[in-house]
């Protein structure tokens, strides 16, 4: 058989990468084998652009059981307890179906963590979008939310936190990226096909032509007489289905069923069979008559891709197959063994008995391309980088602020959050609002802390101190409520990584990450690239989205950032700089400018604040806790004051006033006290050499910043209508 | 003696490990019924808990008013027996014609978890005695469909006996005559969009539903005759 | 045979809908002036096996008296379409 | 003039409908046997202003391009009913 010329190239393979197939097999490859081919070395699958720069992240310490490699990270959080915790993203379905593409977006990432044996107990969704002043970006958000939301709360998994950003390069490229976490129940499970002669079953939804996207011109290829329809390649999702996989998955690792288990995602059937065969260095015989189809005339290599939703693949032994299909069954899912463990290191696919496709796994799993891309850094950078960073005062300061407060990206997100189950479980101690959710564990006394940040500014203002800015934000939010830092999931969102500028910052940002979690001890579990958010040659800032975890001694000491009580000591821990202005939100709103260079971290001042916190939160000495990021020191003060709807007084104030109040200097927050406890906090702070002072005090029904005050119920006026107002223009 | 609780499960229920978290704690014995099963287990109380019944496809409630327990719990029901239907739970029972109703969605057309103050206009009920009538209390709301209606017939009737036993203080979702939780005309079937079972911890935000929760138990414990 | 079966469900008269209610407040920020009276309902297409016209359409009714539509907030109807005998079907 | 409008949305061909499969499975144990194909769509009635039927559908049209349908993973079909005058309005 041979393929027509150029095929390959409308599936996205290069040529030489189908050279590469050909040596390899030794033969051309049959259409289903070039499919099964072209989605796993794809880059989102094979990482071909990434793997290298990925490989010099830190993945290990004490608490981490698996690192990158498999499903999810597992950490363990307390003896005997342990979680699972990645983040994923979907980005570009979300832009063409916002509500199923972020609802599918969901329902993939609590697959991975299914994968492990784990239970899926909490999300977070990091969103960025362009302008609110744009229709389809308002369009956007409602459809992603209310996709997120919808999905979410039917598989019963509680959204606890998340971002809302808005910039403007995002309007053509929204980021929709989820995170989650699961709590291991009993087994650990791994993606193997150990031991031949085991059954292979597929279960949950139906194989329908979903997602097959790109490759449908393989059906035009190969049955030019048939005039196949274009099929659209949205997917839907089905929650149901997924809550009742979670469900299913679970008991059959419960009863000691499963020998080996994935989740079927991107790539397809083909994607766990290569997987799972390649890292046991075992085969895997498949047979496409067995497998539950939604369309009957469905071609192979159309089942061997297919990205429909919520589906499963377990490896069984024979034995128990009738077990498996049982309680599958019983959860009302279709589920049938369709093929069987080998060792002839080969995927071996058959229909009506036929071969349709015979490759060595590792071909298709680990043998893909791998590509050191060239980098340069953009030449527009040194200008970008001398620029002046926006920091001019415009001389109202009360104005400035609530500008500022007021912006779509700083003001409160309740109107997301509220359509959000966020108390499943009865674990959400802190829920959305705060800078990290703080969750109970189920059945268990251990808590955990989680975030995710991701500065773009910052990012693409200077890339390796941008990356370090994110790890480092996260990880103080996280120190905030009063948890240790443990281990971080990424998500990598850039633009087209064929381009030198684009494939810089991506070293770079890798780079920073690194840097960043060494410092912190806090190493990577995992994560995920997602390349190509460009349009018309127009990507991105480079996003790094940082997702955190932290572990509470207790669940009862955890600190929230809500003002308490009248006459509470307001104590700024760490050091304002006055030109932290690069990027920051007062640039942007009040400047219209995102230049110059961005916030300067010094990780040792860093790890000291965030000592102090854990250490005043564990010892139970502050009423509140929140860090200082967008914004600066009078959001941060405002916010802390709105969600205990209790004013405050600075009676301090240093350098000049707009610089005082709006400087993003990193590696600071603001903590409160009461009388008694002030000096011990105080001299946690000196004891290693953290600046700290009392700046005011809590009390009374104003925002009371020394240079202009004004009334609470304004503030929180402006703080929780801006995104209501704003995306309520034209919503239906 | 405990009273027995037995938390029904349908394909997409999800509250229902909450519900037996919180009642246990209040000393129930509880236990898990599969929606399959077309007889119930020896319990005093059944409890149908919130969550997304076969995905609440179609309409909230509707396919789950045909799972074959539910004919038990009618069973139980017209016996006398308690039943407690949360969120997805209470519209089952409005489906299944438990409840007089029924429930769409929500006026402002978005899903909605927050907290909300109910206030107790008849603390006459199984599960309100521990209240006092007039009193309020907090306990968090998640729902799209908790907009309840029925017909201006059936609210006078309903109004004249007292059957709107909770009402929100400020009404989220748009139900008619502020409802947020009401019974059936024997007092025995109750049914609210808010969750007393998010609302047993102090950690977490409230205590307040251990004033439902407690009051059915206290129900169970004064009414039935000693177990051996 | 089999037959197309049709079946409208839409919000009662006098019920409040809320989705109706809020498409047509969205209408005019889109430009669309003179548009009222707008109800959203479901439209549910399903195939039935039966002998006659008249057996598919009594079967329609009694799923929707039972399952398809709440008769507290929702009214139904039923349209019958075209007929096709049982080998045809797809 | 103000003519009745409906707009029928429906799952285009293709687009998996898992509310139409999950109702399709259940429908046996409710006693339902021989119905297939089970697809769960919108109904949307309205009234529009407009001079002529004509002009009615095309804003029908456009409404359903911009808001009504999403024309990724829905179909529509738009018909129009009796036309009454202003007075006659409800
Ligand atoms: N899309 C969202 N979904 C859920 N919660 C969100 C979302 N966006 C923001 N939040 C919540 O709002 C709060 C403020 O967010 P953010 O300003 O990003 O926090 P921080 O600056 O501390 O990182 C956080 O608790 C966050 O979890
Ligand atoms: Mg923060």
């Amino acid at each position: 058989m041979t393929l027509r010329e150029g095929l390959h190239r409308e599936l996205g393979l290069t040529d030489d990468e189908l050279q590469a197939i050909i040596e390899r097999l030794g033969r051309d490859p049959s259409y289903t084998e070039l499919a099964m081919f072209s989605v796993m070395w794809s880059e989102h699958c094979s990482y071909k652009s990434s793997r290298s720069h990925l490989a010099s992240l830190p993945t290990e310490g004490p608490h981490i059981l698996v690192g990158p490699g498999e499903g999810a990270g597992i950490i363990e959080v307390a003896p005997g307890v342990s979680v699972a915790w990645k983040i994923e993203s979907h980005n570009h379905p979300s832009f063409v179906e916002p509500f199923n593409g972020a609802a599918t977006g969901v329902g993939g990432i609590v697959r991975d963590i299914l994968s492990m044996g784990a239970r899926p107990i909490a999300l977070m969704d990091p969103l960025r979008f362009g302008h609110l002043d744009d229709a389809r970006t308002r369009y956007l958000v409602d459809g992603v939310v209310h996709g997120i939301s919808s999905y979410g709360n039917s598989i019963g998994v509680p959204t606890v936190g998340g971002e809302l950003v808005f910039e403007e390069c995002y309007e053509e490229n929204p980021l929709v990226n989820v995170a989650c976490l699961g709590l291991v129940d009993g087994r650990l499970m791994s993606g193997r096909a150990d031991v031949a002669g085991h059954s292979v079953v597929l279960f949950g939804s139906a194989t329908g032509r979903d997602g097959i996207g790109g490759a449908s011109v393989l059906a035009s290829a190969e049955f030019d007489e048939h005039s196949h329809e274009k099929r659209p390649s949205v997917q839907v999702g089905d929650p149901l289905t997924e809550k009742l996989l979670i469900e299913a998955s679970l008991e059959l690792i419960r009863d000691d069923l499963v020998a080996g288990f994935q989740d079927l995602g991107a790539g397809g059937l083909s994607c766990p069979t290569a997987e799972m065969a390649a890292k046991s260095h075992m085969g895997m015989d498949l047979d496409l008559d067995r497998v539950h189809l939604r369309e009957a005339d469905m071609e192979p290599f159309e089942v061997m891709i297919s990205e429909s939703q919520e589906r499963m693949l377990a490896v069984v032994e024979p034995g128990n197959v009738g077990a498996v299909l049982e309680i599958c069954g019983k959860w009302g899912l279709e589920a049938s063994a369709v093929g069987e463990v080998t060792s002839s290191g080969n995927i071996h696919v058959r229909l009506n008995g036929a071969t349709v496709a015979e490759v060595p796994a590792e071909s298709l799993a680990d043998e893909g391309p791998l590509y050191d891309r060239p980098r340069r850094r953009p030449d527009w950078l040194d200008a970008l980088q001398a620029r002046a960073p926006g920091d001019d005062s415009r001389g109202d300061l009360e104005k400035a602020f609530l500008e500022v407060l007021g912006s779509p990206s700083v003001a409160s997100k309740r109107w997301a959050w509220e359509q959000y189950d966020h108390m499943l479980f009865l674990g959400t101690v802190q829920g959305p609002g705060g800078d990290a959710a703080v969750l109970r564990l189920p059945g268990t006394d251990t808590a955990v802390a989680v975030t995710t940040d991701g500065p773009g500014r910052f990012c693409f203002l200077d890339p390796y101190e941008g990356a370090k800015l994110a790890v480092a934000e996260a990880a103080r939010n996280v120190a905030c409520v009063g948890a240790r830092p443990v281990a971080i999931t990424n998500c990598l969102n850039f633009g087209s990584p064929e381009r030198p500028e684009v494939m810089w910052q991506f070293a770079e940002v890798v780079r920073g990450i690194r840097d960043a979690c060494e410092a912190l001890a806090t190493p990577v579990t995992g994560g995920n690239v997602s390349f190509y958010n460009e349009t018309q040659g127009r990507a991105i800032y480079p996003t790094p989205v940082i997702g955190m975890l932290g572990v509470l001694e207790s669940a009862g000491g955890s600190v929230g950032l809500a003002f308490g009580s009248a006459g509470d000591a307001l104590v700024l821990l760490g050091e304002t700089r006055d030109d932290d202005f690069g990027g920051s939100e007062y640039a942007k709103v009040v400047n219209h400018t995102v230049a110059g260079r961005p916030p300067v971290l010094d990780l040792e001042a860093e790890l000291r604040l965030q000592g102090v916190l854990i250490e005043a939160a564990t010892r139970g000495l502050v009423r509140s806790s929140h860090d200082l990021s967008s914004g600066g020191l009078a959001i941060t003060l405002a916010e802390s004051a709105l969600a205990g709807r209790i004013g405050f007084a600075l009676r301090e104030r240093g350098g000049q006033d707009h610089r005082w109040l709006f400087s993003e200097s990193p590696s600071r927050a603001i903590v409160t006290c009461s009388g008694a406890a002030l000096d011990e906090v105080l001299s946690l702070a000196s004891d290693v050499g953290l600046p700290a002072s009392t700046i005011g005090e809590v009390g009374g029904d104003a925002l009371d910043f020394a240079v202009f005050a004004l009334p609470l119920e304004l503030a929180t006026r402006t703080f929780e209508d801006a995104l209501p107002s704003r995306l309520s223009a034209t919503m239906a | 003696m405990r009273a027995r609780v037995g938390v029904v499960v349908f394909p997409g229920s999800n509250c229902e490990r909450d519900c037996v978290k919180s009642l246990s704690q209040l000393g129930a014995e509880t236990e898990l019924v599969w929606h399959d099963d077309p007889v119930l287990p020896e319990v005093d109380i059944v409890v149908l808990p919130g969550g997304f019944a076969h995905g609440d496809y179609l309409r909230t409630g509707a396919l789950a008013r045909f799972s074959p327990i539910m004919q038990a719990v009618t069973d139980h029901a017209e016996r006398g027996g308690l039943v407690l239907g949360v969120c997805n739970g209470f519209q089952v029972l409005c489906e299944t014609g438990l409840l007089p109703g029924a429930l769409h969605k929500n006026k402002g057309l978005k899903f909605m978890c927050k907290w909300t103050e109910l206030r107790v206009d008849n603390a006459a009920t199984p599960f309100t005695s521990r209240a006092s009538t007039g009193s309020v209390l907090k306990i968090p709301i998640n729902h799209f469909e908790g907009n309840w209606y029925c017909d201006p017939e059936t609210l006078q009737g309903m109004r004249e006996r007292d059957q709107i036993v909770l009402r929100y203080v400020d009404n989220p979702n748009g139900a008619l005559d502020d409802a947020a939780g009401i019974v059936n005309e024997n007092g025995n079937v109750f049914g609210l969009m808010p969750h007393p079972e998010r609302a047993c911890d102090e950690l977490l935000g409230s205590e307040d539903g251990i004033v439902l929760l407690g009051s059915a138990i206290d129900h169970v414990l004064k009414t039935t005759p000693a177990r051996v | 045979m089999t037959f197309s079966v049709v079946v409208n469900v839409m919000p009662k008269a006098g019920i409040s809908d809320p989705q109706g209610q809020t498409i047509e407040r969205a209408l005019p920020a889109l430009g669309y002036t003179g548009v009222n009276g707008v109800r959203v309902g479901k439209r549910i297409m399903l195939e039935i096996e039966a002998a006659t016209e008249d057996e598919a359409r009594a079967r329609a009714t009694e799923m929707c008296e039972r399952l398809l539509a709440n008769s507290v907030i929702e009214a139904y109807e039923v349209a019958i379409g075209e007929a096709r005998t049982e080998g045809a079907q797809a």
